[in-house]
């Protein structure tokens, strides 16, 4: 029986993606009304998974407390800016003051400061990665990324006017230039990649929804 | 065997030669004693013709296996085997694949090598000296160094030079370069020289265990019990092996699967293969592997047990696995009969070949030969690879690691702090500015003002650091023009990120919401939304954002605002602007809404990373962007061409001195690493 | 600045301290924020799903509708199928039911899949083997910068020979021969191994691979700079706003 | 039709052509691929995982499922199923977390299968497939509870991210994880090369169920996608030529 359910479910997901892929090249009316339905259903679909989501996220803290494990502190911190925001904004919609408030006070500043640590992380990374990962390519890599900084940042010494504009003529050569050849091959290897894998999931050889 | 492949670059030689025809690479092994002597020649007579006789230039261990395989299997079907003896024949045995009679008989070999210490085990050969095939072993690599010139180590650095490795100066740090692409590899007696002498004797065998969770050594080892002879005629196999079922790693049924090894649950496989991962299954051959040298390394310390240390026995995972090692009395173990321990009693076997099922061949007959050579030169690689391992296990604490993050840490914020707080260094304002500004900047000027511009705001608050100090100057520019402006975004956040810089800006130039700006709010479903919405911009997006509160209690949303009432397309609004940093939003709107834009200009206002994934867009022949905003130098540089001083220049300076103290870091950075090298080649 | 704003801010500048606590190391307070944030940003998440996506997309049909108008053939498609497929994806709340709340798991996945190959191969596959093939004659001009003539030629050339490169070094299959790994190398010349020429072209393609990823690097630091500068900014701003109204 | 749709279909047809093809002579002859060190490295991290009782621990990203950034989490789906498997007899089975909730479902789907087939149903937990936070940054920054609380040694990224990626491999270094990382987006890929102990470069992030030996499509997969390399390059190249004699437009 199961054999069969999997079948069916794999039937599901291929019939689903057919459309919507056919709807890609096919301008049929038909084909075109069944794909909008179809990716309609699955923006639908993800938002009550977003529902599923955070049910599970608060269980999961929700346990936590109950539990006093290690960290509970943390976690019931968790669900209360949870259930305030939530209720703030399923009440008085996504755009009220209050909302703006939480968001500008305290999401805004941890995502910024998070970038923060970034720029912190990026430049130990740089400084390590030679010592880490000693081959031709990482030099490569550091010397053109320090070359597009240099030929980024405020020029620190004023009066070299030429040499300025040839260094901050190659950077752009290189990065307009080199770097979009390489970026173009990484490009279509990646969608040749992809489109292995979606196709594997529309086939039903992979089925990451089980069955 | 009708040819043999190169080791070197795997193309077909004739079966006599000695060097390949193609690279020149030496196809048959250096053997300075010639031919073999003594207990191991007349395998061909043993078999009665199944097999051909060994040529006398063939490996040693080759004729070694010939010989046990003679005895040991009933019905020797070499002839189904098209590869055998394309390769060292030592390498040949120890064949990935999990085959259960090559399984057994290396399991067996190796634990005759580990196992000196054991009773009966190879103490005998010990203290009379090292034994012929040792001495010949030594011989053998006399001949090499000669030959060479080179340390032992040095056959593995070729190895790595050779095939497809790739130009890296050098290769300390990395990976080796994994034995797949290795040649195959030389005779078994260069390898002994990879290990010091002087080094303890237990310690390769240990190695060898550490380097593999101990369920999978288990598999490799179990197939070695002790007191068994290794020709099956002399003892019935119903003594103390365990029965092996027909794949390599017998008892791990959670590996294999519920349903028998042969059915994958995500795809099949050649029959008669094992369904475990390769990567896993290569990895059980590394005990074994690993085990070979301590046999050839010298003869004045003892061989470690072939039982396991306890404090390995200790270890997880399961017990259930835990080797069953029985020895028997000295009267009850049999005496070898062939090869170069022919006489001793209680040698440890190979695997009766006659108690092991097998599998059929046909499938892994059909495995191609390149399939065997790469998984023996992996196998290879593995063996040096131990050593390494050994070291990234211990590595794991570094505190050092913490006092660069520290050092970097303050350093940086040390100089992006000193002109936010004192002001100074100051750096001049950049005087080139980027070849398309001026384009972007006449785009925007000639704009209709009667239709409204389409901010898209796709990117993360994280971002707003930056991207808001890039864009501002644009959006002031369509707000002094006075061009309506609508909202939107694909991002849960997105829209009280617009909402943050039309709040902002919009006073300065009187922007009354509803009015002259209005926000259409968030998008769902990513991309494919994206596509929706140029398709159909009414019907994507029902809702306002933060519309004027009359407004809502009138029922009006966005699309009925003054702003948008005559848009029904995206190629109704005068420009569409995508802020964003992501490279995938930016190609998404270039590729699938621009289709639908008519005449309508696409802007990118970017973050500074994003520039080189987007810029073909805008310099194709029909470009698909048709402005790019990118990166702080040119922030200043737009706010300079309207004249005013907005938020990139307030960030310059401290961008300036954030900068310099990175590239000072990272060129630090690459002068330490190459130092380091160089002092490490130094000392070598 | 009014008080209210002032708080805020003097908010925002703690939290951006707790945050920046973890440069030496994981504690206590930068734990506090990330849980306040993750709990904030879930929670706006939630609202704005209901708000944009399930009230829009499954509510407001049905009340529209109406319980009589379910039955009418129009609301099949609008109104029933989408129910039933997010109320069987709420079996998965419980681990008891999860498993029968598949049917909507493989419509979104057989969907989601869709996407990724459609956008895939009309997304990028296409366009940019089609934008590739520019012309190296020096006659073309490009339209945007306005180079033309040798200039054009070499940035032509040297694009071209980048996305060859970088495509040929992903090349998995090794034995064939224009791989680089099953080659002999040219020579090996003091230890020193020069590949032959698909070695060669894999090397060439590596080394695109690092001049691209050397540029972005570059860039994404300067952009966490940008903001590593602005939140320093922001809290000197804030302290001189809190000292200005304290004293 | 467009012309460019007869293009997209005739790629595609082309593709699903080779793919089964490839499929269909696997049987008859495997193929051998390039080796990568970062993947051999990883079975041997997975293996001291195990062996330390440590935990293996797969992000799948923030990407949308119904979007083309779920293409690395689908590969990272395929891996997590094939680790889980291999992994069952650890004390601590393997942790999948995601920034899209769609996908932790998908994962725990994922996990409860792969424990099944290998008769290990009592090792599922439903929390070992979760949904960390739903916006990128809020998933990031709660990666490092994860890391420190749940005794993570290989910290493996395949699926969709931004920038902010780097921190979460950085997080992982900082807990002296094994850390390997791929993605699709290139940017991001980048970032990896930099901060990522193996990171993952290109499309060998899709290349992972074919190197974990996952079976199924996933070899054929890999040598449809050599032969249309080859095919593209054939194409751009004649192309390039027809252009620059001007026969192409």
């Amino acid at each position: 029986m199961r054999v069969r359910l999997s079948a069916l479910w794999a039937a599901v997901a291929l019939a689903a993606g057919l459309f919507v892929l056919l709807g890609y090249f096919v301008q049929l009316k038909a084909v075109q009304d069944l794909r909008l339905t179809f990716l309609h259903w699955a923006v639908l679909l993800a938002g009550a998974a977003l529902i599923v989501g955070l049910v599970n996220l608060v269980s999961v803290h929700w346990r936590k407390v109950g539990l006093l494990e290690e960290g509970w502190i943390y976690s019931a911190v968790l669900i209360l800016a949870l259930v305030i925001t939530l209720g703030l904004g399923l009440f008085f919609g996504p755009d009220n003051a209050v909302a703006l408030f939480i968001f500008s006070n305290f999401q805004l500043p941890v995502e910024t400061s998070l970038m923060a640590l970034l720029a912190v992380s990026l430049v130990v990374a740089g400084f390590r990665l030679v010592s880490r990962r000693r081959d031709l390519y990482t030099l490569i890599f550091l010397a053109t990324a320090l070359f597009v900084m240099v030929g980024t940042a405020p020029w620190p010494l004023p009066g070299l006017g030429t040499f300025e504009v040839v260094v901050r003529d190659l950077r752009a050569w290189i990065s307009q230039v080199w770097a979009a050849g390489g970026a173009r091959g990484i490009l279509l290897g990646v969608a040749l990649g992809a489109t292995a894998t979606g196709l594997r999931v529309l086939l039903g050889t992979e089925r990451p929804y089980g069955g | 065997m009708s040819e043999q492949r190169c080791p070197m670059c795997s193309r077909p030689n004739p079966p006599e030669a000695h060097e390949c025809w193609h690279c020149g690479a030496r196809l048959t092994p250096l053997d300075p004693g010639g031919s073999a002597s003594g207990s191991a020649s007349q395998p061909g007579s043993r078999l009665g013709g199944e097999r051909q006789p060994v040529p006398p230039e063939q490996d040693w261990l080759d004729r070694i296996r010939a010989e046990s395989e003679a005895a040991g299997e009933p019905e020797p079907d070499f002839t189904a085997e098209p590869v055998t003896g394309e390769l060292p024949s030592w390498l040949e045995e120890m064949k990935p694949e999990g085959s259960p009679p090559e399984a057994g008989e290396e399991g067996g070999r190796v634990s005759a090598f580990k196992a000196a210490g054991e009773p009966g085990g190879m103490e005998a050969a010990d203290e009379s000296g090292p034994p012929e095939w040792l001495r010949r072993i030594r011989a053998r690599e006399e001949e090499r160094a000669q030959d060479t010139g080179e340390s032992g180590q040095d056959w593995l650095s070729g190895l790595r030079g050779s095939p497809g490795a790739e130009p890296e100066p050098e290769d300390v740090s990395y990976p080796p370069r994994p034995g797949r692409d290795m040649a195959a590899p030389r005779p078994a007696a260069p390898e002994s020289r990879d290990l010091p002498p002087e080094r303890p004797r237990e310690r390769p065998a240990a190695a060898s265990q550490e380097a593999m969770p101990s369920w999978l050594r288990q598999a490799g080892g179990q197939d070695a019990p002790p007191g068994q002879d290794r020709a099956a005629e002399q003892l019935p196999p119903s003594g103390s092996p365990p029965t092996t079922p027909p794949f390599g790693l017998p008892h791990v049924q959670a590996l294999i699967g519920e349903g028998g090894a042969g059915e994958a649950p995500l795809g099949g496989k050649p029959e008669g293969e094992v369904d475990l991962p390769d990567w896993m299954d290569a990895a059980s051959l590394e005990g074994p592997a690993e085990a070979l040298p301590a046999a050839s390394e010298g003869e004045d310390s003892r061989l470690a047990p072939a039982t396991l240390p306890s404090w390995l026995e200790a270890m997880r995972p399961v017990e259930t696995f835990r080797p069953v090692v029985q020895i028997q009395t000295e009267d009850d173990q049999a005496v070898e009969s062939a090869g170069p321990l022919a006489g001793l009693r209680g040698v440890l076997i190979a695997e009766p070949l006659v108690a092991m099922p097998r599998t059929a061949t046909v499938g892994s007959m059909q495995l191609a030969v390149s399939e065997r050579q790469y998984a023996q030169a992996e196998l290879l690689h593995r063996m040096v690879e131990d050593e390494e391992r050994e070291v990234q296990a211990s590595r794991r604490a570094r505190p050092q690691l913490n006092f660069i993050r520290w050092a970097v840490a303050g350093v940086l914020l040390f100089a992006t702090a000193l002109p936010v707080l004192s002001g100074s260094p100051r750096f001049s304002l950049p005087s080139l500015e980027p070849r398309e500004l001026g384009s972007l900047f006449t785009l925007i000027d000639t704009l209709p003002a009667e239709r409204p511009a389409l901010l898209v705001f796709d990117y993360e608050p994280g971002y707003s650091g930056e991207l808001d100090a890039v864009g501002e100057a644009l959006i002031e520019q369509i707000m002094v023009r006075g061009i309506p402006i609508a909202t939107m975004t694909t991002r849960p956040t997105g829209s009280l990120l617009a909402m943050r810089v039309i709040d902002r800006l919009g006073p300065r130039h009187d922007y009354v919401p509803g009015e002259e700006v209005v926000h259409l709010g968030y998008l769902s479903g990513g991309a494919t939304a994206v596509q929706l919405f140029s398709l159909r911009p009414r019907e994507a997006i029902l809702q306002g954002f933060d519309l004027p509160e009359d407004m809502q209690e009138a029922g009006i949303t966005a699309w009925d605002t003054p702003v948008l009432r005559g848009v029904t397309a995206l190629s109704d609004f005068s420009l569409v602007t995508v802020i964003t940093a992501g490279t995938e939003t930016a190609r998404v709107w270039a590729e699938q809404a621009k289709n639908y834009m008519g005449q309508t200009p696409l802007v990118m206002v970017l973050s500074a990373g994003a520039e080189p994934m987007v810029r073909p867009y805008y310099e194709a022949r029909e470009p698909r962007v048709n402005g790019i905003l990118t990166g702080l130098p040119a922030a200043t540089a737009y706010e300079r061409r309207m004249g005013q001083e907005g938020l990139a220049a307030q960030r310059w300076n401290a961008f300036g001195t954030a900068m310099l103290a990175s590239e000072f870091i990272l060129a630090a950075g690459i002068a330490y690493g190459l130092v380091q090298w160089w002092m490490a080649r130094q000392e070598r | 600045m009014t008080t209210p704003e002032l708080i805020a801010s003097f908010l925002g500048a703690i939290i951006t301290l707790m945050v920046l606590s973890y440069l030496f190391a994981d504690n206590p307070l930068f734990r506090l924020a990330i849980h306040i944030f993750i709990g904030s940003a879930s929670g706006y998440a939630g609202a704005i799903a209901w708000h944009n996506v399930l009230k829009p997309g499954l509510v407001d049909p049905l009340f529209a509708v109406g319980l009589r108008g379910i039955a009418q053939p129009s609301a099949l498609v609008t109104v029933v199928l989408p129910w039933i497929l997010v109320l069987v994806l709420l079996l998965k709340l419980s681990p008891r039911t999860s498993r029968y709340g598949t049917l909507s798991m493989a419509l979104l996945v057989g969907v989601g899949a869709a996407v990724v190959v459609g956008g895939a191969v009309s997304g990028t596959l296409v366009p940019q083997t089609l934008a590739s093939m520019e012309s190296l004659s020096p006659a073309s001009v490009a339209p945007q910068t306005g180079e033309t003539g040798l200039e054009r030629m070499i940035n032509v050339s040297l694009v071209l020979l980048g996305t060859i490169t970088t495509l040929l070094y992903f090349r998995f299959g090794q034995r064939q021969s224009l791989t680089g790994e099953g080659e002999t190398p040219l020579a090996v010349i003091s230890g020193v191994t020069i590949p032959g020429p698909a070695g060669l072209i894999r090397a060439v393609g590596k080394a695109f691979i690092a001049v691209t990823f050397g540029v972005m690097y570059a860039g994404a630091l300067s952009a966490a700079l940008v903001v590593l500068v602005e939140r320093l900014q922001f809290l000197r701003d804030t302290l001189s706003n809190l000292f200005g109204a304290l004293g | 039709m467009t012309g460019s749709a007869w293009q997209g279909l005739a790629a595609l047809a082309v593709f699903l052509g080779l793919l089964l093809l490839f499929a269909a002579l696997g049987r008859r002859s495997p193929a051998s691929f390039r080796p990568i060190p970062a993947f051999e490295a990883l079975g041997r991290a997975i293996e001291r995982a195990v062996e330390a009782g440590q935990r293996v621990h797969i992000s799948l990203g923030t990407g949308s499922t119904v979007g083309q950034e779920s293409a690395p989490a689908f590969a990272g789906l395929a891996a997590l199923s094939s680790i889980a498997r291999t992994t069952s007899m650890s004390d601590r089975p393997v942790v999948a977390t995601t920034g899209d909730a769609a996908m932790a479902i998908l994962a725990r789907d994922t996990l409860r299968s792969a424990y099944e087939s290998v008769g290990a149903a009592e090792r599922y937990e439903p929390t070992a497939g979760r949904l960390l936070a739903p916006t990128p940054f809020s998933y990031i920054a709660g990666l490092p509870l994860v890391l420190a609380t749940e005794e993570v040694a290989v910290h493996m990224l395949t699926g969709s991210f931004g920038v902010e990626a780097a921190l979460a491999a950085d997080f992982g270094e900082r807990e002296n994880a094994f850390v390997i990382a791929g993605t699709d987006d290139v940017q991001s890929q980048a970032l990896f090369f930099a901060t990522a102990e193996h990171p993952l470069i290109g499309e060998e992030v899709f290349a992972t169920g074919a190197y974990l030996e996952v079976g199924g499509l996933h070899t054929a997969s890999l040598r449809t996608q050599d032969a249309l390399r080859w095919a593209i390059i054939a194409l751009i190249l004649g192309g390039t030529l027809l252009s620059t004699f001007g026969v192409l437009r």
